[in-house]
């Protein structure tokens, strides 16, 4: 009876500690989904790219991942601006039969960066060896791996420094401003295309952040980038739009239920559960969990 | 200090606006007047830059601002509270205010004028901390003029304030504005509460399918029979 | 004979009231103009008409039938035809194959559906802009291309929401001289116009609402000289002094 | 003008048919038919997404369906996998009825994501159900006719229905129908048309033949598993690609897509090496950027308006 208890229990606490880190990655989209209102396909791939920088960083330099991920960020902003200003943006203005053009150019970019990194690294799986990768610490008679612990501290910080950000500061407050209402920003002197960019390079640092707080937890290949792409879609769904919060939220809500899903229905089955989920926020959820609190 | 000059607008391939030009002096409160559609909001959007111009010129404070984007109109000092009001709904009170003070004079300032604003409105005081999008009509109105305030403008453009607000409301919004256009501020507005606007502006431009039609001081025009009739058909 | 009933139609938008408990009947065969300040629910009684938004409260009554009850696309097939205010054209399809789409509505065959297109086209005055796709038409032909294209589907009550806002005088009479022919050709009308000066004309009883009710009710000059009508377009001032 | 039209379908049939006279070398054989196969999902994606504008990011779920149901028959009841072309495009059209019953209350992007996790759910379903499906083992089958030339014509026969039902569906009442809605389905309802009804009568029939594709494909290629015939990225996004890089809303659109996708893979992958999924990638982006409508949808717009003047129909319908 009590190693059942103690079973949900690290169940419970392992998959609210992954899905913390999740949630990193999904406030990078929903952001980007707040200021540009598309579909971004290539985020995953953004996280995949963060996590070979980070990579790199720790097999070739020595650096501890922890400390890769802050050379990992600056690199995936710079990306970000780059591919919003020079490709997305490009498409504002153009007339196409789909009004789904943008999503579409996403999926090339997200192709581009996959293949890059696959001809450069090989489809091979890798994994980076800190000393305290397979270390555990106890809480009662519980077992908890430690980079589950540290990733999700760093994450509980970032998120705190991005609500600061976003509500504390100008820049920040540019960000929602222009979300919520582009040609209002425009009125009150804002530089709309600017901080679309902005927004852009921050979503895809924030998940280049993510992606390396996981990379203790996770083999890492090429097409790793599609399983983020999905986790942060349902997350940002279930969370709603534009929301930091509804992403954290969102975000442990998945960890957690792929966790029970894995445990105790079967670990095939866990990917099933989050879809699920999905789908039924977007049906009779439209707003999201937000939605709810508004009510 | 605002000149707008024979300026031809479209919309994509459509074109708005024909020939307009009008003259907005200092301290001046102007009116723009005209039916739906006849190209008011157009007119200001040209002005705040958030339109392409294909023909005239505008000028500033005796600077072409004609090619200038939108988001360095507002730093020139020209304000524009949109139709609709337009606030950022998920926002707070205090936070709309804020975005409204972004630049380094506007920001250097920013608790000043919204000690000012709240003395005005003490309403919005008592509700900085709720998200705007749950303020009323009338309150988002005074948030909309307030925000715009913040920039601490020099031409304030105002886009039928009166809009959807019961009779009260109006005329507690237009007694806000005469009030801030007292205080200094140029004010130029779109409305559709014709004799109001008359009655307190000192000089109307009427536009009728995207051309000047009539102008003259808010007396002149509140005794012309054209008005009535271009509004009433009768 | 009363071909259209509107009873106690209420439409509730969270805590605003769009409308507000309105009522009116519409005569076989007559213009019925719905007048109001911007913002005053016009396009919103339209939307209710035609089912796009469900009723907060009220029924709605086509030829002694209710229809507040049926799906959005069933109110057309039962011969009530409507335009909007923004004209939603099917940009990337021709003048012709917009009518036909229309036309469809009464036939399953494509040689008729272009037949009848062919003759609304005609009768709109729009032969010549047959081929050209609907994305690069002007406003006024547009809102001809709208009219147009809610004829082909045979309706027997057209809503109309604003045809004349944003044309010029000319632009404007056409449209009106457009309106009086369908309504010869045994089509009653209910439209909706933000100027008096177009309804004034045409219109054999006027509707004007404020804040979602009906302030006014009757011939045009009547409502026209209505003091809360004045009031409403005018302002407090206007109604006392005239 | 029709007449040319007429004559110039001719002609490519002709070539069609042909072709194996001159094409020996059974690896371009093997070419012409994947570019077959590729040909009839893109013609029957584009009939939901380019003609009906309902973007589908959950194709794989019918072309994998079509697969699993020839594998099945062979697997579990001994049956020839070409009773999988009968079986095959019926299940996956009995499975887009839900499907559409979901997705459809949505509308853009949103129906775009219904649509991606519908299709990966049917993949983890078929990599889960290891006693119905084998799971990831996959299905292998013995193919009883190995003559690429056969399978060359019997897919090129398919490739000809396909044709044939989108051409017939799109210039008729329906066709209308689905381009109205696309343009503006407020507009669309305001004419009467009912909305739902006609977007499954577009989404039926694509997955009817992407279901047939699906089926040829196990037949043809003999293994399937659930990670290649329900891939989100291989099939579900590519065919996507593969439209675009042809033309939406155009007859011969995904067919010119198809070609193109097949003959640059190849290409690419005998000169680039492993650089060839990103020469792709490349070009996917320049074209989007720069050919919005594709190459058929670009060219279409002097053709159209050559055709306007005269016969006043335009390819757009």
């Amino acid at each position: 009876m009590e190693d059942l208890w103690i079973k949900f229990g690290q169940t419970v606490i392992s998959g609210l500690l992954l899905g913390g880190m999740y949630s990193l990655i999904a406030m990078g989209m929903t952001l980007i989904m707040g200021v540009m209102k598309i579909i971004n396909l290539a985020h995953g791939a953004l996280v995949m790219v963060g996590m070979y920088v980070t990579y790199v960083c720790s097999k070739n330099f020595g650096i501890d991942p922890y400390i890769g991920m802050f050379i990992a960020m600056p690199v995936l902003f710079l990306l970000g601006c780059l591919i919003q200003k020079y490709m997305i943006n490009r498409l504002v203005e153009q007339d196409s039969i789909l009004p789904e053009n943008q999503v579409l150019l996403t999926v090339g970019i997200m192709l581009v960066l996959t293949e890059g990194i696959r001809l450069f690294f090989k489809s091979d799986y890798r994994s980076v060896a800190t000393s305290y990768s397979s270390d555990t610490v106890f809480l009662g008679a519980m077992s908890i791996s430690v980079p589950l612990v540290i990733g999700f501290i760093i994450t509980i910080i970032f998120t705190l420094l991005l609500h600061l950000f976003l509500t504390k500061t100008d820049l920040g407050m540019s960000i929602r401003a222009t979300a919520q209402d582009r040609d209002a920003a425009v009125y009150m002197g804002i530089n709309a295309s600017k901080i679309t960019m902005i927004t852009f390079g921050l979503g895809a640092a924030l998940a280049a952040a993510g992606g390396s707080l996981l990379l203790p937890l996770f083999y890492l290949f090429p097409d790793i980038g599609h399983l983020f792409t999905a986790k942060s879609f349902i997350i940002t769904i279930l969370g709603g739009l534009g929301s930091v919060w509804g992403a954290a939220i969102g975000g442990l809500i998945l960890g957690l239920s792929e966790s029970l899903g894995a445990t105790y229905i079967s670990m095939g089955y866990k990917d099933v559960v989050g879809l699920v989920i999905f789908l039924l926020v977007l049906l009779f959820l439209p707003g999201g969990l937000r939605s709810l609190v508004k009510r | 200090m605002l000149k707008v000059t024979d300026i031809d607008v479209s919309y994509k391939d459509v074109q708005v606006l024909w020939d307009i030009s009008f003259e907005v002096k200092q301290g001046e409160f102007v009116a723009i007047l005209g039916a739906n559609g006849a190209g008011k909001t157009t007119t200001l959007n040209a002005i705040s830059g958030m339109l392409n111009i294909k023909k005239g010129k505008i000028e500033f404070l005796g600077k072409d601002i004609t090619q200038i984007p939108g988001y360095k109109i507002a730093e020139l000092g020209i304000i524009h509270v949109p139709e609709g009001r337009r606030l950022f709904p998920e926002m707070t009170v205090r936070e709309n205010l804020e975005v409204g003070s972004l630049f380094p004079e506007a920001k250097s300032k920013r608790k000043e004028t919204i000690k000012k604003i709240f003395e005005q409105f003490p309403i919005l005081e008592e509700k900085q901390n709720k998200e705007a999008g749950t303020l009323s009509g009338g309150q988002q109105q005074m948030l909309a003029l307030g925000r715009g305030l913040m920039a601490l403008p020099k031409l304030l453009i105002m886009d039928e304030p009166s809009l959807g607000l019961a009779p009260v409301l109006c005329k507690q919004i237009f007694d806000n504005i005469k009030e801030i256009n007292k205080d200094g501020v140029t004010v130029l507005q779109v409305e559709q509460n014709v004799v109001q606007t008359l009655q307190m502006c000192d000089r109307a431009y009427v536009l009728e399918n995207g051309r000047v039609s009539l102008h003259g001081t808010g007396e002149e025009l509140l005794n012309d029979e054209h008005i009535k009739e271009a509004y009433l058909g009768i | 004979m009363s071909i259209f009933e509107a009873k106690n139609i209420t439409k509730k938008f969270g805590g605003l009231t769009a409308v507000n408990d309105l009522s009116f009947q519409v005569e076989q065969g007559e213009i019925f103009g719905i007048i109001g300040p911007n913002g005053s629910g016009k396009t919103t009684v339209f939307n209710m008409v035609s089912r796009f938004y469900p009723l907060t409260s009220g029924e709605i009554y086509f030829k002694d039938k209710r229809i507040d009850t049926l799906p959005a696309h069933k109110i057309c097939k039962i011969g009530i035809g409507r335009t909007f205010q923004v004209v939603k054209p099917l940009r990337r399809m021709t003048v012709l194959e917009n009518v036909m789409a229309g036309a469809f509505l009464r036939t399953g065959s494509i040689g008729k559906s272009r037949h009848k297109a062919e003759e609304i086209i005609n009768f709109c005055n729009l032969d010549k802009y047959m081929h050209r796709e609907a994305k690069g038409l002007p406003i006024p032909l547009r809102k001809r291309l709208e009219i147009a294209r809610s004829l082909a589907t045979e309706p027997e009550l057209l809503l109309l929401d604003e045809t004349c806002a944003g044309l010029n005088p000319k632009e404007s009479e056409a449209a009106i001289e457009l309106i009086r022919r369908i309504r010869d050709a045994g089509v009653t009308i209910i439209i909706i116009e933000h100027i008096m000066k177009v309804m004034m004309g045409i219109s054999d009883r006027i509707l004007a609402i404020n804040f979602g009710k009906e302030i006014a009710m009757g011939k045009p000059q009547e409502v026209a000289n209505h003091p809360e009508v004045i009031k409403a377009y005018l302002g407090d001032a206007y109604a006392k002094s005239n | 003008m029709l007449n040319k039209n007429i004559l110039m379908t001719i002609a490519f049939a002709l070539a069609a048919i042909i072709l194996p006279v001159f094409i020996k070398a059974p690896y371009h054989m093997h070419i012409l038919i994947l570019i077959i196969i590729w040909a009839i999902i893109g013609t029957s994606w584009n009939l939901l997404s380019g003609y009906a504008g309902q973007v589908s990011f959950g194709h794989a779920a019918f072309f994998g369906v079509g697969a699993y149901s020839a594998g099945i028959l062979t697997l579990h009841y001994s049956l020839s996998p070409w009773w999988g072309l009968l079986l095959g495009p019926v299940m996956s059209m009995l499975v887009a009825l839900p499907i559409g019953a979901i997705a459809f209350r949505l509308r853009g992007p949103y129906f775009a994501l219904a649509t991606l996790a519908l299709g990966e759910i049917f993949r983890l379903l078929f990599l889960n159900m290891t006693n119905f499906t084998a799971g990831a083992k996959g299905i292998l089958i013995m193919p009883a006719i190995t003559s690429k030339v056969f399978y060359y014509y019997a897919g090129l026969g398919m490739l000809a229905l396909t044709l044939l039902a989108t051409y017939m569906i799109v210039h008729s009442k329906i066709g209308y129908y689905l381009v109205s809605i696309r343009e503006d389905q407020d507009a669309a309802t305001s004419l009467g048309i009912p909305t739902t009804l006609y977007k499954n009568l577009a989404l039926l029939p694509s997955a009817f033949f992407t279901g047939l594709a699906g089926a040829f494909y196990m037949n043809y290629v003999a293994f399937i598993d659930p990670n290649i015939v329900f891939s989100l990225t291989n099939i579900s996004i590519m065919v996507i690609l593969v439209v675009m890089l042809g033309g939406v809303a155009t007859t011969w659109g995904p067919t010119i897509g198809a070609a193109l996708y097949i003959i640059m893979g190849e290409l690419f992958r005998t000169t680039l090496g492993p650089a060839n999924v990103l020469m792709f990638g490349v070009l996917v982006c320049l074209i989007i950027m720069f050919l919005p409508n594709g190459i058929a949808g670009e060219l279409d717009i002097f053709k159209r308006f050559r055709q306007r003047k005269k016969a006043g129909l335009s390819g757009g319908v």
